[in-house]
């Protein structure tokens, strides 16, 4: 029988991390998906990523996949793509299938990085066709560059949920509404503002009710709900949509743990209970990634390289004094990105109401998706007088693990500090050239470059764009604020971007004076609103 | 090992609810009220409850409502789903045609 | 004293809740305790099926009884379907020696009164037209079938504790005490005691751990056995099924699914004797392997689902039944060796009249605790 | 409908146009992309009826995971379409409880 001296089980983030560590520390290593192509998830995410440097931020997924299969391919791992994993037995050993056959594989060590799949939610008419979950449409439209549907609606204000509304947008789909149960919004406040500032309104403390349609969905009820999350009666709106998108959180698949036979516990859905290196209760075993616990991306990649050197101590081709080195830099670097108010610790609390810092949060942002004026002012990033001239407005409001934009700055007017959570202050007299680099960085696209020429009468604002067709310069449309509410008339004087810049456009349009701290969109033509 | 539970324990009468006839098992057609009917009549584990309905035991072998249904197990019995036992995991992951899985091949290359 | 009911049961597999359900419309008060869950065990991990053919004609009466009186009436007793088929059940030939095997079989059951007779390979295909060529001869018995056996065992349970049986479940056994030279008190991992005049032990394998700490033994080992399930598949044939060598069987279940059993032959040898009892990695295969050579239709179907469970082998493979003379009070329902699950509701049956002191509906006498010799 | 032009991943790469058929109907998919993709664009959201309540289903999961998008493809029944690759002259057609849709059944087909 075929033996490896690691198995991994999905070449997503973590997988293919854990193998590339391994791989290069000299372990004959094999990685087998199911899928047809490699990357788990990271394919379907064409957002670029929060964190720091040394976590890829201000990468998109998609490209820090293709990173890893270089990377994996560079390291001589074997990736079995088309092959489904169907069993784990006694000894370390695998059934795979793989086209007409089936092959036997044994393991020195088995990593289990399988990832997660989709929660669904039932409501009357959920198996409508049309009723889909949120990466089922991400997969269709990012994957495979098919729209899911003309107009969605969106139940779950998760990250999934805000990230792939966006994603929607950006494949031409309309998107109706995002909906939640909850109160309110889940997932970071930047994320919302994305849409908000487009015009998606949001719902909190609503459920959809019913899914209308005979063969497809044609429509959407939903309604308020009550503390209890019943719906109220004759709180109920009708929706024109043709698609629902369920993105009410993720559960780890586990399965293949569970078949092993790993001790379990719970964590958002059955894990196995693992030591601080991923390995389970069955020696040799290991997990990494969501299936053992529900993150995201870039924390699965550095706890896939931990797993995989823990497997390289484990044959021997790691000494224990270098793995600990190793090891302890990678749970340093994955510390990072647990803390804040986003992290693991505090899933599903909602009772914070102040930052780190004392900053009280924007309850706008929670309840509807955007910031009011007042409130931005408050923050670090966009207090008044922070500068004068051009200068950035950097509406991050929230202690999300994300430092990029005080990479950007090269004269360092932007600062967060040793704490990648910490809010982004833009420093007094800072001196901006209006470069837009900061712009360009943000993964949550929201920092702007306001420029108010007083004299004319007139300001210019320089916003994030990721839309087609961009508008060219001298096109002539309307402001939209925070809201998504036209604010004024506006005209399009750059539309700049760079290869760097990775698909981002620079998009300056000129408003009124007084509407530079309202205008955070442009919309091409007359908004009559 | 198993948690003890006595099946003489009450858990008060079924009551219809307005979203009983709701499909909860998409594979096999299996409904809300079904299952909490099942409880009601002393499937009190969710492998009881996907043996005597078939919840579970469809196409995809549970894998979109196992979650939903241990949801709904667990309120019926009045405990937090994390004290219920899932299913048992089994070969194979995904359907495999019988002549795909009795065609043993050896390595990959 | 304190008293639990005049009968404890051990075990909450099919034998256990039919002798709950049997006792219980006596008007007997029964404690079932259960390790795991109800039917945790053989009970919902078999092929289903219900027959009589090549029975060892010591307790193929408690099967034709059962067929005969229980099987046919029993889910409108029980109040849910439990899938009772009475098509028949092919048992297949491919080489002369199979032919014999079969022969023998069916000559002593015809001993016994059954109607089985042997057919050939065109009469077979007759009767289920998806059998392959490779098909030389099988034995046919009219009056056999298959049941599901997990709604059975339910159905018994469901309709015992609807009747006022109390069950325990998720505590395991670990002792049998006496008192005053009788049976008394059974002690769970958990600390309880619970205590009865009377003892049913229908713990399948664990029951000879068990059995031991009163001083009895069950000359039993235990065995893996492997069943795999299709996908829905159109319905195609009724029958079921089973091989001279006994490698394979299985059915079409009222769903639409196959159940297919059967071996690799190195069941013997499997290294993992942990109490769950999982799946091999080569058994699966070998049976797929083994169902397209009879049934080259099925080739394309879907496996959804392989399982896996524990066999309690008696050294002389039928089952132990009956009252252990040295232990008043205490009853023994296990080792049924792989096809217990046909014959439950009539060993149901059998075990209340043990314990009514009623006569027994077929001689049990073969199947005593203590039969068991050295050769001589 | 199919994405032309995507703002950050500009056009989607595809293999080469294939014709195969729904319900006997011809219809034009990318070789390689998954049935069910080719479907969507195609417009078509109902991949099965059930076999119990005869209700309409699509995709769901998209992943291989829920089973829900199951079609007969090429003879074969509950044949995943969101992870199975289009082929050209594949024959695919509406699932009917576990049966191919009769064509009879289908008024638009010629």
């Amino acid at each position: 029988m075929k033996r490896y001296e690691l198995i991994v089980i999905g070449a997503g983030p973590a997988g293919l991390s854990a193998a590339v560590e391994a791989a290069n520390a000299g372990m004959s290593v094999a990685v087998f998906d199911e899928n047809a192509r490699p990357g788990g998830q990271l394919f379907k995410q064409i957002h670029k990523f929060f964190g720091s440097k040394e976590h890829q931020a201000k990468i998109r997924g998609f490209r820090i996949g293709q990173q890893l299969l270089k990377q994996a391919e560079e390291s001589g791992v074997e990736v079995h793509l088309n092959s489904v994993v169907m069993g784990i037995f006694d000894l370390g050993e695998i059934t795979v299938q793989h086209g007409d056959g089936v092959c036997h594989y044994k393991g020195d060590s088995i990593l289990i990085a399988t990832g997660a799949c989709e929660n669904m939610v039932p409501f009357d008419g959920w198996t409508l066709p049309g009723v889909m979950g949120a990466g089922a449409a991400q997969t269709m439209m990012n994957l495979h560059g098919v729209q899911p549907g003309s107009r969605v609606l969106m139940v779950g204000s998760g990250n999934v949920g805000l990230v792939v509304s966006f994603q929607l947008l950006q494949a031409g789909v309309e998107v109706a509404a995002v909906i939640d149960a909850a109160p309110q919004i889940g997932g970071y406040g930047v994320h919302a503002a994305k849409l908000a500032r487009i015009g998606v309104p949001f719902y909190l403390s609503h459920t959809i009710v019913k899914a209308e349609g005979t063969d497809h969905v044609t429509g959407a009820v939903i309604a308020q709900v009550d503390e209890s999350f019943r719906p109220i009666a004759g709180t109920e709106k009708h929706l024109d949509v043709d698609t629902v998108c369920i993105a009410v959180g993720l559960s780890p698949m586990s399965q293949l743990a569970r078949m092993a036979g790993c001790e379990m516990t719970e964590k958002g859905g059955a894990v196995p209970v693992v030591d601080e290196y991923g390995q389970t209760s069955i020696p040799g075993l290991f997990v990494a990634g969501d299936v053992g616990g529900i993150e995201e991306a870039s924390s699965a990649m550095i706890g896939g390289r931990i797993a995989g050197a823990a497997a390289a101590r484990r044959s021997g081709y790691l000494p224990e004094e270098e793995f600990r080195e190793k090891a302890s830099a990678l749970k340093a670097s994955l510390g990072q990105l647990h803390e804040g108010m986003f992290s693991p610790k505090n899933k599903g609390r909602r009772d914070l109401t102040v930052t780190d810092e004392g900053y009280l949060l924007s309850k706008t942002l929670l309840h509807h998706g955007y910031l009011s004026e007042e409130e931005v002012a408050g923050f670090p990033g966009a207090a008044p007088g922070k500068s004068a001239g051009i200068h950035p407005v950097i509406e991050c409001t929230q202690n999300i693990p994300c430092n990029p934009c005080q990479d950007a700055c090269r004269f360092g007017c932007i600062r967060v500090g040793d704490h990648m959570t910490a809010l982004p202050a833009v420093a007094e007299n800072a001196r901006c050239v209006g470069c837009g680099m900061c712009v360009a960085s943000c993964p949550g696209q929201a920092i702007f470059l306001v420029n108010d020429e007083e004299e004319a009468g007139t300001a210019t604002v320089t916003l994030p764009y990721e839309f087609l067709p961009v508008p060219e310069k001298g096109a002539k449309g309307v402001a939209l604020g925070r809201d998504g509410r036209v604010v004024c008339p506006a005209e399009v004087v750059e539309a700049k971007t760079a290869g760097f810049m990775d698909g981002t456009v620079l998009l300056t349009m000129r408003v009124p004076l007084e509407m530079s701290m309202k205008a955070r969109f442009f919309k091409t033509g007359e908004g009559t609103k | 090992m198993s948690r003890l539970l006595d099946r003489n324990r009450e858990i008060g009468a079924f009551v219809p609810q307005q979203d009983d006839d709701l499909i909860i098992c998409r594979c096999e057609e299996i409904t809300k009220g079904e299952i909490r009917r099942a409880v009601h009549e002393g499937m009190w584990t969710l492998t009881e409850v996907k043996r005597f309905l078939r919840a579970g035991m469809g196409l995809c072998q549970g894998q979109t409502c196992g979650r939903l249904v241990k949801g709904i197990v667990a309120k019926e019995l009045g405990v937090r789903p994390s004290e219920l036992e899932d299913t048992t995991a089994r070969c194979p992951t995904r359907p495999v045609e019988m002549q795909v899985f009795g065609n043993e091949v050896h390595g990959h290359e | 004293m304190s008293k639990n009911g005049e009968v404890i049961i051990i075990g909450g597999g099919v034998i256990g809740c039919a002798a709950a359900y049997y006792l219980a419309k006596q008007g007997v008060s029964v404690l079932v305790l259960e390790e795991r869950m109800i039917g945790h065990g053989g009970s919902s991990r078999n092929g289903g099926g219900v027959r009589q053919s090549a029975r060892d004609v010591r307790e193929l009466p408690i099967a034709m009884y059962g067929i005969k009186n229980l099987w046919p009436t029993l889910s409108e007793e029980l109040g849910v379907d439990v899938e009772y088929h009475q098509d028949g059940n092919l048992r297949l030939a491919k080489t002369e020696k199979h032919i014999d095997i079969l022969q023998n079989l069916v000559d002593n059951s015809r001993k016994s009164g059954l109607e089985v007779t042997m057919i050939s390979g065109g009469q077979a295909r007759e009767l289920c037209p998806y059998m392959s060529e490779e098909v030389i001869a099988a034995s046919w018995c009219p009056t056999d079938g298959h049941a599901n056996p997990m709604l059975t065992t339910l159905a018994y349970y469901r309709k015992a504790r609807m009747m006022g049986v109390h069950f325990i479940t998720g505590e395991k056994v670990v002792k049998l005490k006496k008192a005053k030279g009788r049976i008394r008190k059974v002690l769970t991992q958990s600390g309880n005691v619970y205590e009865a005049d009377t003892v049913i032990l229908a713990a399948g394998f664990p029951s000879r751990a068990i059995a031991n700490t009163v001083g009895i033994d069950i000359p039993m080992f235990k065995e893996l056995n492997e069943c795999l399930v299709t996908e829905m598949q159109p319905p195609m044939f009724w029958q079921m099924l089973g091989t001279a060598e006994a490698d394979f069987y299985g059915h079409q279940t009222k769903h639409g699914s196959f159940v297919f059993g059967g071996s690799s032959g190195m069941e013997y040898y499997y290294r993992n004797q942990a109490d769950f009892a999982h799946e091999t990695s080569i058994t699966p295969a070998s049976v797929c392997r083994g169902i397209m050579k009879y049934f080259p239709a099925l080739s394309g179907a879907k496996i959804i689902r392989n399982w896996a469970g524990w066999i309690d082998v008696c050294a002389d493979r039928v089952p132990v039944i009956g009252r252990v003379e040295e232990v008043p009070g205490l009853i023994l329902a296990c080792g049924f060796s792989g096809h217990g699950f046909g014959i439950a509701p009539a060993v149901g049956q059998i075990l209340m009249e043990i314990v009514l002191e009623k006569p027994v509906c077929v001689d049990i006498s073969p199947l005593k605790y203590d039969r068991f010799h050295a050769k001589a | 409908m199919r994405i032309q032009k995507h703002p950050i991943l500009d056009r989607i790469q595809k293999g080469r146009q294939v014709t195969f058929s729904l319900d006997g109907k011809p219809m034009q998919g990318y070789e390689g992309e998954p049935i069910a993709a080719a479907l969507l664009a195609a417009g078509v959201r109902v991949h099965r009826y059930t076999t119990k309540a005869r209700q309409p289903r699509g995709i769901f999961c998209a992943i291989g995971r829920c089973t829900d998008c199951v079609m007969v493809v090429d003879g074969k029944p509950n044949v995943r379409t969101c992870v199975t690759p289009l082929k050209e002259g594949m024959r695919v057609q509406t699932q009917v409880g576990i049966s191919a849709k009769k064509e009879s059944d289908d008024h638009e087909t010629i």
